[in-house]
């Protein structure tokens, strides 16, 4: 066991499947020599080598795309986007061609690649370094989307996702690479070390996707979350004294539709929460699919609590931010309804 | 800053927009075509610098002349065996894509692309590549499956989306995928195709492998951003790739000029980027062996990537949805000046005495002969919209390599349909 | 007034607004001369001049971010991609700069561009002519998103799209270009003549944007569809004689809410119908805002009948399409529960 | 096809990463750069064809020699007053990079990036072109506003996202929009801008306009598909406009070698395209507005875009974010071959018995009490992080002309939001 940040856990999956599977490679803009911007993949190049661990040109697309090509010859390819804001211009290569490969050749050719990116707001960087994109990969049969919430499952989740042998988009919630963030944007915030899944093991090990983690057993409510906004609950619900029971999404797709019905079935209550603009956000998906399965069992209406429908305003950040006041509101009203 | 009044004497600006030459009821005329003579254009070695071969990229290499005589530098110096392999392989590809545009036309699937007139530049590449060197094609390079003898058989079950169709029924019509010949899974998303190449070319240039690959689009596809990817980072990282350019001049109902054609080659393209470049007689199948060999020596010696250009004229329609007589000239295919591939690698053959009409028409009949009897087989196997060919639950299947449960779910539910469709079927027979 | 299919109209939509504003320009491949793959564009080119009607390089990202360059300049360009399966190359230059440039300027600059596309599937296309991607236009903040099911309605929409001040993305269900389908593939299509929604006005009209069409009125279950589902699911109530409201929403967003909440509290029961995959379409935020809206009024769950979550698979067009048989199952189903 | 044999003997592919020539630690040593004489690099007519000027992708366009004389065929002949202006400008723009930077690090806002060093790319190509000619830069350009004397105020407003910040907050520090200063609205997203102003610049020649467009980005940008983009229309539908190349030779923590800048010169993306292209001096700002009137002539008498290739070099880090010690070695800003220009443009003045240390010594400080002022105005108006100086309403308008009603009902959520949260702050108190 040792004790890591977000970074380091991140960091340290690559270096763990990178030893075991010389296969693994990882590259993307400032990825190599530097390590990336935000020092994921520091000391990578330095231990395995310019061919495994390589700075590439400034073009997404370039990147997924090549990304593929690897796949389909044999590697494990772990691509980095700088942004999920800057993963548009790869996105017909993700939908169009990584999504698509295994079934449009029958299982001949596969694309098993991993796409990491840091995303969500909360660090004043404006329209374009702080979206949540995750709801369109959702939306596209093929491709996985993996989300940790803390060192430990981060590290877990990558390596599964690297080792998986689909797609898989691992968005990882860049506000919390340093400290479970809880949304009090005016307090000063915890560093990972305080923080028991901050204890992670040195070696290797995998969180399988398509598990949710129960984070907090509860039985009036049910919260479904994820990234950052896990911690936003847990503090909220701790603070405001309920009995919810907060569900830790981790894989979006494909979601554990059993530990949330179980859940929901259980509390007849279920908000949603994230960061990402309301409309066609993954929230309405599990909102119907709520619906879907638990209808006689709501005693309440499910309750979206989300990014607003604007770009992510840069001055106004914590106004969007869908931070404790919002949640402490809503939860009020689905418990009160 | 400059004076505000200086501007009023100008002239107003224009938005130029690009025009072929030739229209329908115009009589295309091509003499403004430069072609300069077979043998005239130099050949590098291949361990020269890219910088000093820019001349290439506005050249066009060409190996058989008037006469179909072999001449210059480029002359690949086959033997008559491979040659006569070469040329069988094109006058297949042929007859092939003759009998499975019929069939789409009989109503026997959905969808027939040929490549008329192109046949040269798949299959004369693939004679030059290694068969287990990667093809990362566009949709109209059937040529390198029959240069590699992948059955026809297998082709026409995935035109047909038939009970045989390998890719269960999926894929539209002639987006083939045969790992096994070395040839990708083909996309119906332009130049995708292009960076995927260069990626699975690093991938075996990291992995210390000797194959490299080799991709090609459309000369309108040029202009997708995929191209540019591909193009930079086959540049940066010297990948083992070639990448073809087919310019056969239009892009569906759009002429090369659409795709920046006016202003220079598409072979200049790798200029651009610090590429060697070369362009080509796409319809002298010597010249594409050539090139093709030259630029698979370079990058399987570490001197990278290739642009190849080849000159080529599309003589049939984009695809069986489209009729060209709508936007271009009739007689542009009958009078483009670079004649006709098989016929001029045949004359090249009767020339050496390898070769006569007698077994030229024998070959011909050989391969409808060989066509037909794979069509029989494969309609015995069904053909689009008569029966349903592929069981309906693999429709799920292959999305991801293990079913999730929503796609478990959803699978049952169509199960549960079609019992209640067929059910319904039965009333309406009672 | 004249008889039109619903090419006929959406070509007629651009002429009248090329006649009444000189700004209109349209563009696409294949658009100029030959009038476009299916004719849309036919005789614009010849009328207006290559200025205003023009073919373009292969670019979709190009022709979007070139539309939205010209929009900035003042013009109001309409372009055409070929297939909605192809708009992920432009996806950028819609999602980070068309839709994002009123509100990062501040209404400094703005791009009303319209984006034409013909969408869906029927038309045995395989899985790159046939995708409906039109959920993830309506997680994108400042994008209208538009889907005309007549000639009538697609001539209207389409002028109030091209003289709306925002980006609008107009999806064209090209399986009913020719006749109003309803899913009864076996059968003959009848062609839109004999359809009353085929006597369009020569001149100009618009259709508002953000309005929905009680396409039936009825009192025992709602139907919210658009595109080509209107036909299919007015078919499959008509045939199977449920007293159905099938809402034809026209505009995705902004959405006409009132419509929806209106009818569903009335009916107390829903019923979503859509052609694109299920997972987050459009079907899953419908869902989410009804019961939000009409919790208390719903007596059964909310259905949604969609496309499966797989590519659209070539040779199993009429198994993949959510046709008559699945919606029957599914209206039995709702009325039942 | 070749033997599979033949293949056995050949040694293995290799993958090629490039490698900046130093890191931190080394000694940068720029002597193998090639820098040609000032002067020496041939001016065509404007009307020449691009295909007669291929070289000057490969050139570099220098106008002031080691004594800061002007020389050869680019010599724009600029008067005194003119070239004082331009030296202000420039003296002006570093002197706003130098407090805003410092504003960052002091807290006062959330990010800043400095063109230090790359003064003379923005502002004399703003001095060479129209007022209303619509530029569209990247994030590295803020040289334009100054050269047109956009109130340093109203940028620092954006900067500091105050109450008179006209963008409201929304935008990232620098990412400003002056439509009247003709500067369009900056992008987060890299190389957005360029198809963007070719689209400008296209509906500029369609309305038959004589306006241009013009637009900026990094070497490092050039890898994104939208530069190809914008130059394939550009060259198909010979847009007037001038396509900047700033190659400042480092792209966050990425060499120029990462965009293909080893295999052979940016500019060369002009010949590619058969697009007019140059390669200019980029820290000569009498080169620069030489290239950029070039240019725009030809840009204004219908004869298409131009490739500029801005030789430079990025003095400092890429951001307040960045720590350029961790990648490069620490003598390259100071050893850059081509000077300061600043400096250089002072030399020139001073050497033309037009300026001199005195004026400079004042100016520079000149341009200290204004850039102070215009903080301390600045300032007033707020700055980032301390209170709320948008409304919290503005957060839901433009983002359509009209607000819908799901926007609305989103606003008064917040606003009631507030209100709770207002109310729980004075319970706190109390
Ligand atoms: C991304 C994308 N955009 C548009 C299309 C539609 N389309 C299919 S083929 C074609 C023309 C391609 O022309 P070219 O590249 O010259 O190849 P050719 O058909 O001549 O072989 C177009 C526009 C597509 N398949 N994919
Ligand atoms: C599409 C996109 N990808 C990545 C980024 C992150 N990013 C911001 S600046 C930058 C480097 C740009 O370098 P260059 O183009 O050389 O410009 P310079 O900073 O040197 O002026 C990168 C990778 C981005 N902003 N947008
Ligand atoms: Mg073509
Ligand atoms: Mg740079």
């Amino acid at each position: 066991m040792a004790q890591m940040n977000m970074i380091q856990a991140i960091n340290s999956a690559m270096d763990v499947a990178m030893e075991r599977d010389e296969n693994v490679c990882v590259f993307g803009e400032d990825v190599g020599f530097y390590g990336g911007v935000f020092r994921a993949t520091a000391g990578l190049q330095k231990k395995y080598g310019k061919r495994r661990a390589f700075d590439t040109p400034i073009n997404e697309g370039g990147i997924i795309g090549v990304a593929v090509g690897m796949a389909a010859y044999g590697l494990k390819p772990v691509a980095e986007i700088q942004f999920a804001d800057y993963i548009y211009p790869g996105l017909d290569q993700l939908v169009s061609e990584a999504a698509r490969l295994r079934y449009r050749s029958a299982g001949e050719f596969t694309a098993p690649i991993v796409v990491r990116s840091p995303f969500g707001g909360g660090i004043f960087g404006g329209q374009t370094h702080s979206q949540s994109p995750e709801s369109m990969f959702t939306h596209v049969s093929g491709i996985k989307t993996v989300i940790p919430s803390t060192p430990y499952d981060a590290k877990g989740l990558l390596i599964a996702a690297i080792e998986d042998p689909d797609p898989v988009v691992f968005f990882e919630p860049k506000r919390i690479y340093n400290g479970p963030f809880d949304g009090r944007y005016q307090e000063i915030v915890q560093p990972w070390s305080r923080h028991p899944a901050s204890e992670v093991p040195e070696g290797h090990y995998v969180i399988p996707l398509g598990k949710a983690a129960t984070v907090r057993e509860g039985s009036d409510v049910t919260v479904l979350c994820y990234g950052t906004m896990v911690h936003v609950a847990l503090g909220v619900v701790e603070r405001e004294g309920y009995d919810a029971e907060v569900i830790d999404l981790r894989t979006l797709l494909p979601l554990d539709i059993e530990a949330i019905v179980a859940s929901v079935k259980k509390t007849g209550r279920c908000l949603i929460l994230h960061e990402a603009t309301k409309t066609s956000g993954f929230g309405a998906e599990l909102s119907a699919l709520v619906q879907e399965h638990c209808f006689h069992h709501l005693e309440a209406p499910i309750v979206r609590v989300t990014g607003y429908d604007t770009p992510y305003p840069h001055s106004l950040e914590w106004a969007y931010f869908p931070g404790p006041i919002r949640l402490g509101e809503a939860l009020k009203r689905v418990m009160e309804d | 800053m400059a004076k505000q009044e200086a501007r009023s004497n100008l002239p107003p600006l224009d938005l130029y927009v690009p025009e072929p030459k030739f229209r329908p009821g115009d009589d295309a005329d091509f003499s403004d075509i430069v072609i300069p003579a077979a043998g005239e254009t130099r050949r590098p070695d291949i361990a020269d610098d890219h910088h000093t071969m820019r001349d290439l990229s506005y050249g066009l290499v060409r190996v058989l002349d008037g006469e179909g005589k072999a001449v210059g530098p480029w002359d690949p110096r086959l033997d008559a065996e491979t040659l006569r392999k070469m040329l069988r392989a094109m006058a297949l590809t042929r007859a092939y894509d003759q009998r499975m545009f019929r069939a789409q036309r009989q109503g026997k699937t959905s969808f027939y692309m040929k490549c008329l007139g192109e046949e040269a530049v798949a299959v004369a590449a693939a004679f030059a590549l290694d068969r287990d060197d990667m093809c990362f094609p566009s949709y109209r390079q059937q040529g390198i499956l029959i240069a590699r003898d992948w059955p026809l058989l297998d082709m026409m079950n995935q035109v047909y989306s038939n009970k045989q169709d390998r890719l269960k029924g999926r894929q539209l019509p002639i987006m083939y995928s045969a790992k096994e010949g070395g040839f990708f899974s083909i996309s119906g998303n332009l130049a995708t195709q292009y960076p995927q190449a260069v990626g699975w070319a690093m991938a075996s240039a990291a992995k210390g492998d000797t194959r490299i690959a080799a991709t090609w689009c459309g000369e309108g596809s040029t202009a997708e951003g995929d191209f540019h990817s591909a193009c930079i980072f086959a540049s940066v990282y010297k990948a083992p790739v070639i990448l073809n350019v087919v310019n056969n001049q239009w892009a569906i109902s759009s002429f090369s000029g659409f795709a920046g054609g006016e202003a220079t080659t598409f072979a200049a393209r790798a200029v651009g980027y610090g590429i060697a470049g070369l362009r080509i007689d796409g319809n002298d199948a010597l010249a594409v062996h050539a090139a093709t060999q030259w630029a698979a020596e370079r990058a399987r010696t570490n001197q990278g990537p290739t642009i190849i250009e080849h000159f080529t004229y599309r003589t049939e329609g984009h695809s069986t949805s489209d009729d060209p007589s709508q936007y271009r000239s009739a007689n542009e295919a009958t009078d483009w000046p670079l004649g006709d591939p098989i016929a001029r690698l045949k004359q090249h053959l009767v020339g050496l005495g390898e070769w006569d009409e007698e077994r030229h028409a024998a070959m011909d009949l050989e391969c409808a002969e060989q066509v037909k009897v794979a069509t029989k087989q494969a309609e015995k196997f069904g053909i689009l919209g008569h029966g349903l060919h592929q069981p309906l639950e693999t429709m799920f299947e292959d999305v991801f390599a293990q079913m999730p449960w929503h796609l478990r779910e959803q699978q049952a539910e169509m199960l549960a349909e079609y019992e209640v469709a067929k059910a319904k079927a039965k009333q309406g027979e009672a």
